[in-house]
């Protein structure tokens, strides 16, 4: 990095100074840019076309949500005021866009901007502004900085954490493993595998091949040849749905037959192990940290009932198996409580003074037994997870809910 | 040996998937040099279509005979109502409303059907026939599909008058005007065949990449390599060049494999297959400027 | 005299914004062989294409007591008015073969079509021999008897021929000259030649036009004209 | 090449220097994103300016300019992140870089026209983000974690905001290259260019040596588009392989398209467009959705397409080439 930047982001104060600083501010009203009586303004970025458009359903949903927010009254009598602007998945726009929010819009906070590389290009600027950027829809093992990055915050659990705990699992259930692992050739590939290598640790040996793909390539299925001929045991599967569907069923065509970690990304039923077919995924294990709309063992649950009920009222027409709208609507809902718990004191340190103080915050859609718990050094809202292993046309939980260690 | 069977059967099965769409490139380029950037978003769109007619209860062959037919028919419908009145416009500008016109095909696929992917099914049985475990039945569908549609373009091309007239119109159209063919409408019948070659090609990759809004984003740069490794021009051309493409670039990876398996040193891999498969086509193109097949034609000025 | 099989009255055409025929009438008998002459630029080939409707026009062009003017370039050929235009007209990528059938793709009688392509072989026994072959690689005489008998075969009542001479060996273009003069007498098909070579043209034709800078300025028996001092100094160079 | 009205141009020139000094005085009409925003529509119509140069004025097509773009970006940032070199010196080193490669690949172009050189510069533009994040390079570039950088730093005390500077950086350096650009075709090599672009083969025959002009100018095309790439190296702060896929070498078609093929002041009406056009279609597409209450969910995207081909059917030889046939019949009426 450049050396000589005079403008060091804030890493000198520590993140708990700032925060302490609004604490007593609690009765009287108070506002930074983006609130006030009547309003707060939320900025958020996701990529409504080019190639990661299907994401887009993610920002469908916050905006649905908020007018319902707004119908239902608004939070602490104040509207919400949700701008969301299309970025392609491309940082030079994520940059103009955000800095748009911030400085023509106003907004409060950016609020689960997408993307890996796009909250990146941005991460230096919102710490220098100073302008939270909240609960941001990517899970890279850097959101999570509060020494340095103070007004950052991820949402679910990273990428890393979960690669570990598919490494302790190998080493810990399957003997001699030899393991191929397929990455898409990214930051979100590289942040798993790294993970996972971190997980293995003097075992790395394991790892007897490793290959990659771009999204731009058609299939697959090239490299899972490689991998099965590298006569592996285990095969770690770090890839977007339809990616990892394709490997699925491939491995399954040229009858390789190894045990499959599946990295949580890919885990719907609806868009990984339905094209891929049931057939060829019994087995496979993966990680949790939500419900599927599709799986039937959550049909009597009050979170998913209150879901399905919001979806109809809402959205009326969205396809209800995409992943997508369950991980926009538990965001959203922290959000609205983030919000809620600042009650008059609409300041930005305030903000992340609340993001910061959840305590086992039980959020729909989480799966029984995960909460969100955040303080003044623990900037990952999300970190257990719970193993699963598809049977049927579902996944089955099994074992505890795993808290990872690392922050 | 093993390994290098499986990544000989899978090169073609992709190489097919390309072939197939830069047929449809091809048939435009023919009939209205023009290159089309937007064929694989309305190859996708196509492919939609035959899906929504199978949600509606058809079988697999009548969705896919009615989305052809629609899709010659919106085809049609493109070059007379948006590509007609720039038929004087320069090419580049041409190139833009292709764009454009990719741009709507994907947003709206997107808006119609959300962008969750979909599996596709394939009308091939399932395991009757196939090598196992080195090709499977789709992927020999494919193929088989490919080479049908080619030979029917060929006999078309070739014996009937309408086929004639196209590449008349194509060759020379004032002169095509002078013998009494209606040449704007071969232009019109020359999309809506790309539009129609396009639909099965999207119906035939469905089921290999899932359907979804940009499943045809990666195929179509592979299509344009495929179709200009043949020779633009030539519609059989375009078949071997995706076949070319297809293998060359798994034997790219299968030779950076081994590679590294030999020495332990990476040189190249998946990462850069592409790369060097385009590269490899590039350097043969600069020997042979006029595409594999293509026969140089030197205009006057 | 009797009826004319095309009548041109007043024809102006435009490129573009620039005009390039100002003023031209003329009528070509049925069954006669009627030439143009004039020289580089005057308008000679525009006269042809604006028959056709390849360029912009205005004024009145009747074909068979018909209003020809404007009519799209193939409802044109569907009278059975065949052009055969300047440098070779055929399909250079096509072969022989091809662009004899492509030439007759308006007429729906298959076996008058088979008729007609004997004809044409009696005419040009070469094409025959290239039957095969690429139009583009035959030599510069085949391709125009090429030319001239996919025009055949659209058994056409009117021949428009622009330049059939250019570029060709002298033996060539005479005996393109007396095909065309057995074509005319045989086929009852009447011949509006447009030639740079005025002496050829005007001992085939029997009436005579003289085109300058867009309009007419001469028109006459052939033998007449062939006669005039002007022209003999300017088209004939004697 | 028609001449823009001199009078005019200074004109627009002086504004273009004083309004951005109204930023303290009228910190919400001339604030700092807009500044910085017409700092991106600045570099992007470089970078559509060098493609002109290769596209426009010399007939030779390019799909491949993200790639020079990428080059250049790539080279600023890592001579900024590795080197602490100051970011003014990254745009000399990211010219002469995209030179050398612009020019190596115009020597096998040579022997491709057309639909094949169209090919090859796609291939160019396919390898880059792949090659960036080739593994024996991620030490350099980062790989696919990109590389994060600071703004350029206002210089001498000046009394300016960071994006003020950025700006006046930027348009700097853009008059430069504007001004260059403009001589070079005046100039004798300028009409050989455009002679090569107009009549290939009669060029030859003139005695110009078509090998040598059409490697330089691809060289010089790629310069400019490699500086335009360092310029956004430092706007954005960020270089990473995504931000350089073929997409960008569409965009930059389409700003050369629509602002007009072979046309200076067509290339700085494309480098806005390339910025606004994105933006207009969202505002377009919240206006339908949210104003005229349209039930059917019409994305921006959607927009953005409907926008081009009614451009390109009103104006057919792009905004400048309308805009200069609605003043000549101005003109004449």
């Amino acid at each position: 990095m450049y050396k000589t930047n005079r403008r060091a982001f804030v890493a000198g104060a520590s993140a708990a100074a700032i925060l302490s600083g609004t604490r007593a501010a609690f009765a009287q009203k108070k506002y930074d840019d983006g609130a006030s009586d009547t309003e707060i303004k939320i900025g958020h970025t996701n990529p409504y076309s080019g190639p990661a458009s299907s994401y887009g359903v993610i920002g469908k949903l916050h905006q649905a949500y908020w007018k319902a927010v707004n119908e239902r009254g608004g939070i602490n009598g104040r509207k919400i005021n949700f701008i969301t602007y299309d970025d392609g998945y491309s940082p030079p726009k994520t940059v103009e866009m955000v800095r748009k929010l911030v400085e023509e819009d106003k907004v409060l906070c950016t609020f689960n901007t997408l993307g890996t590389p796009c909250n990146t290009a941005i991460h230096k600027y919102m710490n220098q502004k100073k302008v939270p950027q909240l609960y941001v829809a990517t899970g890279a093992s850097k959101w999570g900085d509060p020494q340095h990055f103070p007004w950052t915050m991820g949402y679910q659990p990273d990428y890393q954490t979960e690669a570990v705990i598919y490494a302790k699992h190998i080493l810990a259930n399957i003997k001699n493993a030899k393991i191929a692992v397929l990455m898409q050739n990214d930051d979100y590939g590289k942040d798993y595998f790294e993970g996972f290598k971190k997980g293995l640790g003097k075992d790395v040996g394991q790892i007897v091949k490793h290959a990659t793909y771009e999204t731009t390539d058609p299939t697959v299925d090239s490299q899972v040849i490689q991998l099965k001929d590298s006569g592996a045991n285990v095969f770690f599967n770090i890839s977007i749905p339809k990616f990892a569907a394709q490997a699925i069923r491939k491995a399954a065509d040229i009858g390789w037959k190894p045990t499959q970690y599946l990295n949580n990304v890919s885990s719907s039923v609806a868009a990984t192990m339905k094209p891929a077919g049931f057939d060829n995924c019994q087995g496979i294990i993966t990680s949790l940290y939500l419900m599927d709309s599709t799986d039937h063992q959550w049909d009597a649950n009050e979170d998913m009932k209150g879901w399905r009920e919001f979806m109809a009222k809402n959205m009326p027409g969205a396809n209800i198996a995409d992943g997508g709208y369950i991980y926009a609507y538990s965001v959203s809902y922290l959000m609205e409580q983030t919000l809620k718990h600042c009650g008059d004191n609409l300041t930005r340190a305030n903000l992340m003074k609340q993001a910061a103080s959840f305590n086992k915050f039980r959020v729909p859609m989480l799966l029984p037994g995960i909460s969100v718990s955040t303080s003044a050094s623990d900037f990952y809202p999300i970190q257990a997870v719970q193993l699963a292993r598809f049977k049927g046309e579902s996944w089955d939980l099994f074992g505890d809910i795993m808290h990872a260690e690392s922050s | 040996m093993e390994q290098f069977l499986e990544q000989l059967a899978s090169g073609l099965a992709n190489g097919a998937i390309y072939a197939c769409v830069a047929l449809a490139l091809v048939m435009i380029y023919v009939s209205t040099d023009h290159l089309n950037f937007a064929q694989g978003e309305m190859a996708m769109f196509s492919t939609y279509i035959s899906w929504q007619l199978m949600q509606w209860g058809l079988n697999f062959w009548v969705a896919f005979l009615g989305a052809v037919a629609i899709s010659f028919v919106m085809g049609v419908l493109i070059e007379r109502v948006i590509l007609r009145p720039l038929h004087n416009a320069p090419v580049l500008s041409v190139v833009v409303v292709f764009i454009g016109l990719l741009a709507i095909c994907n947003s709206m696929a997107g808006a119609i059907w959300s962008y969750l992917i979909k599996e596709y099914p394939s009308p091939f049985p399932k395991s009757s026939f196939g090598i196992a475990g080195v090709i499977g039945p789709h992927q020999l569908g494919v193929v088989l599909i490919t080479l049908i549609v080619l030979s029917l373009l060929f006999a078309f091309f070739r014996f009937t008058p309408l086929g004639l007239a196209m590449r008349a119109a194509a060759q020379n159209p004032q002169m095509a005007r002078l013998v009494g063919v209606r040449v704007d409408w071969m232009l019109a019948l020359g999309w809506g065949l790309a539009a129609a070659i396009g639909a099965v090609a999207g119906i035939m990759v469905a089921h290999i990449v899932y359907l979804d809004p940009n499943m045809m984003g990666g195929i179509l740069l592979y299509a344009f390599a495929a179709a200009l490794v043949g020779g633009i021009g030539n519609p059989g051309g375009a078949v071997v060049g995706g076949f070319i493409v297809g293998v060359l670039e798994n034997m790219v990876a299968y030779t950076g494999n081994q590679i590294e398996k030999l020495t332990g040193v990476y040189i190249i891999g998946n990462g850069e297959k592409l790369t060097v498969a385009l590269i490899i086509v590039i350097f043969v193109l600069t020997l042979k400027p006029a595409g594999l097949f293509g026969r140089v034609v030197v205009k006057r000025v | 005299m009797m009826a004319a099989l095309l009548e041109v009255k007043a024809l102006k055409a435009f490129y573009g914004s620039t005009q390039s025929l100002y003023d031209v009438s003329f009528e070509i008998p049925a069954g006669g062989i009627t030439t143009l002459l004039g020289a580089n630029g005057a308008g000679k080939t525009t006269t042809l294409r604006a028959i056709c409707n390849m360029v912009r026009t205005e004024g009145a062009v009747r074909f068979e007591g018909h209003d020809i003017l404007g009519k799209p370039t193939e409802e044109i050929v569907r009278r059975r008015i065949a052009h055969v235009p300047e440098g070779r007209g055929t399909f250079t990528s096509l072969t022989v073969d091809e662009n004899l059938r492509i030439a007759a793709y308006t007429r729906k009688d298959k076996d008058g079509v088979k008729a007609e392509r004997e004809r044409v072989f009696n005419y040009f026994p070469r094409l025959r021999e290239r039957i095969q072959q690429q139009a583009g690689t035959l030599s510069g005489g085949e391709q125009q008897m090429l030319a001239i008998a996919r025009a055949l075969m659209l058994k056409p009542r009117l021949m428009l021929l622009d330049e059939p001479s250019f570029g060709l060996a002298p033996l060539i273009v005479v005996e393109i000259f007396r095909i065309l003069k057995r074509i005319n007498e045989e086929e009852k098909v009447s011949i509006l030649l447009v030639e740079q070579n005025a002496a050829l043209a005007l001992d085939l034709a029997s009436h005579a036009y003289v085109l300058e800078t867009g309009r007419v300025v001469m028109s006459g028996d052939s033998s007449v004209v062939k006669n005039d001092e002007n022209i003999r100094k300017s088209y004939l160079g004697y | 090449m028609r001449a823009f009205p001199r009078k005019w141009l200074a004109v627009l020139i002086a504004l273009s220097i004083v309004i951005p000094l109204l930023h303290p005085v009228l910190p919400d009409l001339v604030s700092n994103y807009r500044l910085f925003l017409v700092s991106t529509m600045i570099i992007a119509s470089i970078a559509v300016l060098g493609l002109n140069l290769l596209t426009g004025f010399n007939g030779q097509i390019s799909l491949g300019h993200s790639a020079f773009y990428a080059v250049g970006a790539y080279t600023a940032a890592i001579l900024m992140d590795k080197l602490d070199c100051p970011y003014y010196l990254t745009l000399p080193a990211a010219a002469i870089l995209s030179f050398i490669v612009g020019y190596l690949f115009g020597l096998p172009a040579l022997r491709l026209e057309g639909h094949y050189l169209a090919l090859a510069t796609f291939a160019l533009a396919l390898s880059v983000p792949q090659i960036l994040k080739y593994k024996w390079l991620e030490g350099l570039t980062g790989g696919v974690q990109g590389i994060v950088l600071s703004k350029p730093e206002v210089p001498f005390g000046l009394p300016l905001t960071e994006d003020q500077w950025l700006y006046y950086y930027c348009l700097i350096v853009m008059l430069i290259l504007y001004w260059a650009a403009a001589n070079i075709l005046k100039s004798r090599s300028g009409r050989a260019m455009m002679a090569i672009r107009d009549y290939h083969i009669a060029a030859d025959t003139m005695g110009i040596d078509t090998s040598l002009y059409k490697t330089v100018t691809f060289g010089i095309s790629a310069a400019y588009t490699g500086i335009a790439g360092a310029l956004s190296a430092s706007a954005i702060a960020f270089v990473a392989p995504d931000s350089f896929s073929f997409f960008l070498s569409i965009k930059f078609l389409i700003g050369l398209v629509v602002g007009g093929v072979g046309s200076l002041t067509g290339s700085v009406i494309g480098g806005i467009f390339y910025v606004l056009v994105d933006n207009s279609a969202q505002a377009l597409s919240t206006f339908v959705k949210n104003e005229l209450g349209l039930q059917f969910d019409l994305s921006a995207y959607t927009v953005f397409g409907i926008l081009l081909i009614v451009l390109m059917y009103l104006m057919p030889m792009g905004i400048a080439g309308g805009l200069f046939a609605v003043i000549r019949r101005l003109r004449r009426s």
